[in-house]
């Protein structure tokens, strides 16, 4: 099949999960990327590597498995810097995970500081977003008096922008939105929404959690006024561990912010009476910051940049259209969002006629093939389309087209266990 | 692999699926309680009507309205089944047998006199993914008897 | 010599690190426990397996690997409870470290609740804290008007409580303090404080960090008037990874605390208007938790476990004393902090005389003896003492008399390089 | 072993360390800035104290009071043997040169021309967590001369 990664069986080889088998001997279909990726063995390796021979606090230790530690951590913020395309490595924070990026930039514009925002301000959300990056919104509005806003999303699962006009005024402080949509698959124009929010002077932050794993990025090329100010995405889903996440923000907005959370390495000096903090990104990590987990997200970047991006997303896109196909055979089977795979991400939400997919996902999996069901931490986009769970599918650079069949024969058997058994 | 599965999905339990027992809302009632799997979204609107009886109150009707999986839908069939015209001593501890057979990772060997059709759920156990789903009634049924109550105590 | 670790080189050989030399061959003298402690094998092992085997996301995934892992966290979460002691297992909230969970503290009462701090109301907490324990209630006090207050040190290095009646009045809602300081050794009142300010109304928080590792703690067991409202400590420190800290906290203070972090996992429903949460601890752990962190840590706390805390709180002890004895026996070295072994935990900062911290460290890690130079995240504490920096050695399970030894031959030669020499 | 010490603390450094040149608070100046090295509390309040020259402002003065260890202490000494007196512009290239010197991993060979005293420094840029020390008072006087110029302009 053309586009699929070159020396696909060879790539599979690098993740030892899977050659997993279930307890019956199938052998496992993993179609689970888009709620957490698998790892392969060079970031296990850097990890035990770290832990069986550099392990030591950073920053603080002045010795030699200190330094050796302190560099193998900034050598992980130097990987994430080159990996997004980074302005600057002090540009980026390392957080525990995406949702804790986001919650830092909604938490920290709540206090005082030239972004502060209160009574009267609006904050845009859409609502195809991950409950992460609409929960944070929900609560920043109702403590600081401001109103959320959000765009809709059209029939066809795309960002609905006939409303554009109302929603970005000079009242709009805030404009967040998700890159790639974990349920719908959904692009969404992150040049347009920059470029039109910051006309009207808002801050426009991007969830980039489901982008990151599939699309090359480079924000040094984006032009600035189509660049978002800031950017999250997390390890787990990127061949990394869990424990880490990432926010991109540019300097002068991580100098303007007040603190999140205090402590350890964020400070400067410290008296009972009042601190003083150190600059960005330290200043906004608090405490002993995740030291394996950047180690491993540094070697699974580097792994991702290896395979080239590139090729990572010919290879999801090629799986997707292939995937689509295939689902759309099996009668009373519905997709949810965009179904053609060109302007879509790898996340394929569908219903099936007569069958819940708490029961879709159970009869998949005792064939060996994993799935999520449920609202997938996207409801208010499932209650958009009437629908109050979905199964989901979604592959990564490891899925073969056998496992797209293995799923689909599965759909086939599962209808007839259910709605004919 | 269709033997783990039809562990799961026993034949009552499709039944109830298909044809469940006791479904919708009915007045009268005294407490109606929302409860929702926060995993998969599953929903269910649930009210209790108790009356007093010689030797304490006996529920009179549980009614209710849901979505959920077919283990969900056919565990709140089976419940109402249960517990209606049951004294409510004898309702809960029903529902601690439940319980306890759901909690008991597929060890517990489920009395037939008392759980009924409930036996049907012992596969469930071995699932602990849908052990959620098996409960979700139950825990909104317990919910809104202690409302009751708290309500007539207080 | 009495009262150490029972097969004690036995115990080295779980510790991969420790075999590691320094480029020119001596071997690794690791005294920076109280910084990190290393990791055993085993701990490194339970990562890997779940890691090559196991790995997906939790809760929400239904499928083989997702209950395996699902498990596999939550058994994290169960070897935390039965390690401190818990009254229950849903009062253990997982966060990234231990200053995580002591912002979510102070972040949590910044918001409208039964327990939210204002103008008028005190906070008080230590001049011996570690940043992490003043920095956030600063943040609190200045964002909500609120007052800080603080428990002052002795001469000797303990907490000074002649001011107790002073700073516990009606007015004070919050008294949070460390158990073992991780500068001065001191081992704190930490059934006297809390059996005061609960007399007065007040929520007492315990910051463990130090203690956790190195004293048996069993919440439970502790009267109810004594046992601190809250209790948290970081995973690092206990010979688990970095990424993972924990929260203790009583039932009712959780559900009584506003949300802190919102997103997926901590949610009930979500709708584009308003959301209702999940109760705790899920409440408190929006996003993916640290999940392979979770296995570490339970394979760490087991570790400990096995050994008995008894037993390694008395070798800690044992290594203490002798340490103590060692380092006074330097002609010029001052120990700042309690000089008994008796009451005091692991740590011992140190002054010598007309050598800087750093140029003490470096010295000591030209010959493979690893310690460290600053103020340990304690300023308020050094200044306390007149001093602007200090040195610091922190033994742990694994540390011998012989490594003690080659501190102080170190510490000679220092002395000899620099003010001799 | 003493010989990786010895390239650290060369002799040079530890003269420097013990008698330190041009120590203390001074006046005139145009501008006071105090900074901190976090991770071990090494502090340094430094004055700059700039003339108008010939050709361009001239470092008539820069004083300082410091805490800090023989690495940090005496960098600030031979800091202002080479910044005093000297044009701003050629001030402000030695302190390039030794920025490049210090980030050059050891591996950059240091100009004796220019960096005098300064080349005893070259061996701490291979101790990555004391290349802070050394760059502390320099770090601080960029900063002050910065704030004078932009103060003289504004
Ligand atoms: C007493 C004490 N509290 C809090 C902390 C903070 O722990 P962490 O850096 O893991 O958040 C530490 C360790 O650095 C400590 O020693
Ligand atoms: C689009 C999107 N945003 C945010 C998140 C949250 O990521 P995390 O759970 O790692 O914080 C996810 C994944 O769960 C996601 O798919």
């Amino acid at each position: 099949m053309e586009g699929l990664l070159p020396q696909l069986e060879v790539v599979r080889k690098d993740f030892p999960i899977l050659t997993r088998t279930t307890p019956d001997g199938s052998p496992l279909v993993y179609l689970d990327s888009a709620n957490t990726s698998q790892k392969p063995q060079c970031v296990i390796d850097a990890m035990v590597d770290h832990l069986e021979r550099h392990n030591a606090n950073v920053a603080r230790a002045m010795h030699l498995l200190g330094a050796e530690a302190t560099e193998a951590f900034e050598g992980g913020r130097d990987k994430v810097a080159a990996f997004l395309g980074a302005p600057s490595r002090d540009e980026v924070v390392l957080t525990k995970n995406a949702s804790e990026a986001l919650n830092l930039l909604a938490n920290t514009l709540a206090w005082p500081g030239v972004h502060q925002v209160g009574a009267g301000d609006v904050v845009v959300t859409t609502e195809m977003e991950h409950h992460s990056n609409i929960v944070p919104w929900q609560l920043l509005t109702q403590r600081t008096g401001a109103e959320l806003q959000w765009f809709g999303i059209t029939d066809d699962g795309l960002l609905d922008l006939s409303r554009i006009d109302e929603l970005l005024t000079e009242r709009t402080k805030v404009v967040t939105l998700t890159w790639v949509s974990n349920m719908l698959g959904t692009v969404n124009p992150v040049a347009e929404i920059p470029r039109r929010a910051h006309e009207v002077g808002a801050l426009v932050f991007v969830d980039a959690s489901q982008a990151a794993p599939q699309l090359p990025i480079d924000l040094a090329a984006m032009p600035v006024e189509e660049r978002p100010d800031a950017l999250v995405f997390t390890g787990h889903k990127t061949v990394g561990p869990t424990g880490i996440g990432v926010l991109w923000a540019r300097a002068d907005l991580l100098e303007a912010l007040p603190p999140f959370l205090g402590g350890g390495e964020m400070i400067e000096t410290v008296r009972m009476e009042r601190s003083t903090y150190a600059s960005a990104p330290y200043k906004f990590e608090a405490g002993t910051p995740p030291i394996v987990e950047a180690v491993g997200l540094g070697a699974a970047l580097e792994y991702l940049s290896d395979l080239g991006m590139e090729s990572v997303e010919r290879h999801e896109r090629t799986i997707t259209a292939y995937a689509l196909e295939g689902l759309q055979s099996v009668p009373g089977l519905r997709v949810l969002g965009p179904t053609d795979a060109a302007g879509r991400g790898g996340a394929i939400a569908f219903e099936l006629d007569g069958v819940h997919p708490h029961d879709i996902a159970q009869v998949l999996d005792s064939r060996g093939v994993a799935v999520r069901a449920g609202h997938h931490c996207a409801r208010p986009a499932h209650e958009r389309f009437g629908v109050q769970s979905s199964t989901r599918m979604s592959s990564y650079l490891y899925t073969t087209p056998a496992e797209i069949d293995a799923l689909v024969e599965g759909l086939e058997y599962t209808r007839s266990y259910f709605t004919l058994g | 692999m269709s033997s783990e599965l039809d562990s799961l999905y026993q034949e009552i339990i499709l039944d109830h699926y298909k044809n469940p027992h006791h479904q919708g809302l009915r007045d009268p009632f005294e407490a109606e309680v929302h409860h929702v799997n926060p995993t998969c979204g599953d929903e269910i609107t649930l009210r209790v009507h108790l009356v007093d009886g010689a030797e304490g109150p006996v529920v009179q009707d549980v009614s209710y309205d849901s979505v959920g999986c077919s283990i969900s839908q056919a565990s709140t069939s089976v419940m109402t089944d249960l517990v209606i015209g049951k004294p409510l001593d004898e309702a809960l501890s029903v529902h601690e047998e439940f319980l306890t057979l759901m909690q008991g990772k597929g060890k517990v060997e489920p009395d037939e006199d008392v759980l009924e059709d409930g036996i049907a759920f012992a596969g469930v156990a071995k699932f602990p993914a849908r052990i959620k789903c098996a409960l979700l009634a139950w825990m909104a049924w317990k919910d809104a008897t202690t409302q009751t109550l708290e309500a007539r105590d207080g």
